[in-house]
């Protein structure tokens, strides 16, 4: 057998290196390796974090860091958010949570659920929190199954098995601090200041409170939120300081102030409104439907045709509707479709309008035009977007 | 916790079975008459194109005029409420998961109706499970689907419960009944 | 907080079920779930195992199971093959075998290499063989570097640190045997009964024979049978018989004996031949370039684009040449072009023409004819094919 | 074989650095004199397509009119024998690895004709590890390419070696020196 130096003896001298040849200009410069970029620990507003589901390859789904004012670069980074992960971004911290589930020989073999903590600056892994029971709810991605409670220092995970509960973690100690039954209820919405609310499936809402040990403090039950038949609400709602906006299949808009112990449905009666052209007529549909703006502006992403099962399909316009008048002030037409939103808190905020087959277009969010589109250069299956706060 | 998991597995497989109770709500009433069949949609459209551009893959069909359609496109009736890769496309059939893939015992329900005679059929979408993304033949339809509160009728779960493996790899579609509004 | 049964409760009580509700026809029968299908354990000839690279997600490459005949229904099944993995395929003991890299969470944490075993008729895990080191070599899929030897009853596996190896593995025993330092040397090819041979970075072919324990019994190099600057050869051989055929870079064959201890190239000096209509020129141009079928003729994939770097870029037709007489007997156009070729052992063989971004066309081998297309119906990023023999 | 893992890494890093020996084989004169840019290649557009439909990504460029071209684009003088995803489009440079990346110590090596100053530049492609595949702007070029029994110039091999983690990200083309052909 050959020596061990013959394969690189026959590259190494295959190259002459030479520091200059021709007269001029001198040759461009030897460049350091290894380098590897880092990014600003605190993010520009322009920013966001956004979810690709990668249905292809549902085991390998990312999180990327977006700048969305920059067409030519705007995939800053791509952070592991395996199998219909989730995640969380705590701006001040320096640090995104991502919650995943993993397999020792990738489909099969044994389960670990963990949340991964990333720092902001490097996308490195700084340590992780197994999660016990392999329970972790799997869903087409919807904020409310990860969530942050008792001022960013815990989290609150959703489990399905069919069975429903919500695993309490001390973000800050690293643990686990315990679990909480929630049979008939789905989704985590911040409430007061160590709680949470769920929605439940007759229509009521039930919100807790938990000690300072994660367990429930109280507990509270608000009956008829919501008719889950006939205006089901949408699972992911849009913040207005600590009220909850969530907009039914048919339009109306229900607002559920979160900001005590025990969540409060709004008494206002208010709906996206009606409009010429829709076949049957015009209704919410997407994914990530309903968002706001730093003013408190609401966002829905409309389509013109609007029937039973179309609540999926995706858009062609936003609506926007202030919901201290009720008016709605704009309709923004998305030339390429859309089935998520999400509004920057830029001051001059822009609409982010994201399709889960890849393409994610920018508007100016105040006169609706077309600011760039960022083409298909992010994500996949993009499914939801966190802007920068 | 896993009482209750025998018990949902139970239910679930009842409803599957269709031995359920006999009453019925307005919603499904709403959903399993006079619902036309849904033309794909644009979004899901786009989805599935990068998998079939340039080629039309035969039609998958039943061999039975009581059972029309095309069994690899999101059109045909039973995948009314469906979510994911079909079956009919990754190795499996409408209603058999693929070769190396468990079926998950719990599922999600749908209620289509079938054009050739008209009926409403309660259609179980089991997911199958253990073997990554078929990558086949996407669909995406929601009649009848409502939100995570209502499990059951919610097509955004992954299905992939106790399964040896909770990845998920296509969705099958079974008829277990006929609805009936009274 | 609601009992337990609530949300089953409500979707039970929504839904109506009985037997028959119109006069006639009766409604379609219940289907008996949970149902899950499996494959004959001997597949027929007009299958193949399909490579799948899935660059978008590495992690999780696959294995797919084809049957090239049914173009509603090509896609049999799917096996894993993580991370630039390999396949062989034993159809007398109904098994296959991937070689693959997990990480402990995805991308990170622990590594382990494993040789899995697959059931052909269940297409589920028979058990694995983890392999020592972390350095199993990680390239776009080669046949040389997974091979047979000891008449199946064990397997070779090629290591890269960038030192070079090749690992012994008794897949009867299920257990490793030991590794063959081969510095200098790469790719498997089987040899005699128990040993392989390796080509080597200075154009020379290496033998080696082992012993019953898996280690070196002999070792014999065979010097100048490849000019890597001028002639290189492509990596992957079509086998007639015991009878490796290579094909260079500029469309020269060689032929190499692999029937007895060390490998022996053949005297012949053949070639694919010349055409007109080259721009510069015809060459040799794809991934898996060259096969053969089982009356002994070679099929090489060949681009009119051919210059220096050509060699990857896949190619318009498949010149047929019979390496009895050095004579070309056929050119067949390929209407969209391919970057690899395999031809099925069916009585009418079946040309397999695949292009690495998805699209599988089918010809008939010995007319030239397309049969039928089989679109991106099978794989993301197919490499290479094994037809069932 | 830790001390030919060592030995071979000090050779890789030691081309890296332009430090090497000053002798030229035929093949290298080849490839360094008189070849043109190749144009981007069938396979290599066709498997790009799905990620850049219906979306003109503004050109990524130096700002230095010796160092021509757009950074984005499979046709850039620097990817003369690149084979992934192109690190400029993943959220690195054309020679930086993308952040949450780790760059690979161990390298192939390419020799790209700079079409501004003529000159054939020695051109090291290094792999980002540690994440999953990047998905944007995937390229294969190969000049100079060889199979993979000369290893450093072959971009088959997956270069994430010697790295905490073998997952491939992206490959970055960094200058390393000027190729002369004696």
């Amino acid at each position: 057998m050959r020596s061990a130096t013959v394969m690189f003896a026959v590259a190494l001298s295959a190259i002459t290196l030479a520091s200059g040849v021709k007269a001029a200009p001198p040759p461009l410069p030897e460049e350091p390796i290894p380098s590897e970029a880092s990014l600003p620990a605190d993010y520009p507003q322009g920013w966001a974090l956004i979810q690709d589901f990668n249905f292809n390859s549902l085991v390998d789904g990312r999180t990327v860091v977006v700048d969305t004012g920059n067409p030519a670069q705007p995939l800053k980074g791509i952070i592991r958010t395996a199998q219909f992960g989730n995640t969380l971004f705590a701006p001040a911290k320096h640090e995104i949570y991502t919650a995943e589930t993993f397999f020792s020989r990738l489909t099969q073999g044994e389960r670990t659920d963990a949340i991964t903590i990333w720092d902001t600056a490097t996308l490195k892994s700084k340590g992780e929190i197994v999660l016990p029971g392999g329970k972790r709810q799997q869903s087409v991605t919807y904020a409310g199954t990860f969530q942050f409670t008792n001022g960013q220092k815990w989290v609150l995970i959703s489990n399905f098995t069919p069975a429903q509960s919500v695993t309490v973690v001390d973000l800050d100690g690293r643990k686990v601090l315990g679990e909480i039954d929630l049979p008939g209820c789905a989704h985590i919405y911040p409430t007061g200041d160590r709680g949470f609310t769920t929605l439940c499936a007759d229509g009521s809402l039930t919100s807790i409170q938990l000690d300072d040990k994660g367990a429930v403090a109280s507990s509270k039950t608000v009956a008829n939120v919501q008719d889950i038949d006939k205006q089901p609400l949408f699972g992911d709602a849009a913040w207005i300081g600590k009220t909850a906006w969530f907009v039914s299949y048919h339009g109306q808009l229900q607002g559920i102030d979160m900001a005590g112990a025990v969540a409060r449905p709004l008494a206002a009666k208010l709906s996206v409104g009606t409009a010429e052209g829709g076949a049957p007529e015009w209704r919410p549909s997407g994914w990530q439907v309903i968002a706001a703006d730093a003013k408190g502006l609401l966002y829905v992403l409309m389509s013109p045709a609007g029937k039973e099962g179309s609540h999926k399909d995706g858009g062609t316009e936003v609506w926007v509707i202030d919901p201290a008048t009720g008016k709605r002030t704009q309709r923004i037409a998305l030339s390429g479709g859309a089935t998520s939103i999400a509004i920057t808190r830029e001051a001059a905020p822009r609409l982010i309008a994201m399709r889960l087959d890849g393409p994610i277009d920018i508007f100016d969010a105040a006169t609706g035009k077309p600011v760039h589109s960022l083409g298909t250069t992010i994500a996949f299956n993009p499914t939801v977007a966190i802007p920068v706060p | 916790m896993a009482g209750f998991d025998k018990l949902t597995e139970k239910l679930a497989r009842g409803l599957a079975r269709g031995t359920s109770r006999r009453s019925s709500l307005a919603w499904i009433g709403g959903i399993a008459t006079g619902a036309a069949i849904l033309p794909v949609l644009p979004v899901s459209r786009a989805m599935a194109a990068p998998h079939s551009a340039g080629h039309n893959r035969p039609p998958i069909t039943s061999g039975n005029p009581q059972d029309p359609g095309d069994r690899s496109q999101c059109d045909y009736w039973r995948y009314c409420a469906i979510d994911g890769f079909l079956c009919s496309c990754c190795g499996g059939t409408v209603n058999t998961c693929p070769p190396g893939t468990e079926m998950s015992p719990i599922t999600w329900i749908g209620t289509c109706t079938n054009p050739a005679d008209g009926r409403a059929y309660v259609i179980s979408y089991n997911d199958c499970c253990g073997v990554s993304s078929c990558g086949q033949c996407l669909c995406n339809r929601n009649e009848g689907d409502r939100p995570q509160v209502r499990p059951q009728s919610n097509n955004d779960y992954n299905w992939c419960l106790n399964t040896q493996s909770s990845v998920y790899n296509c969705s099958a579609a079974a008829i277990v009944g006929v609805a009936v509004e009274k």
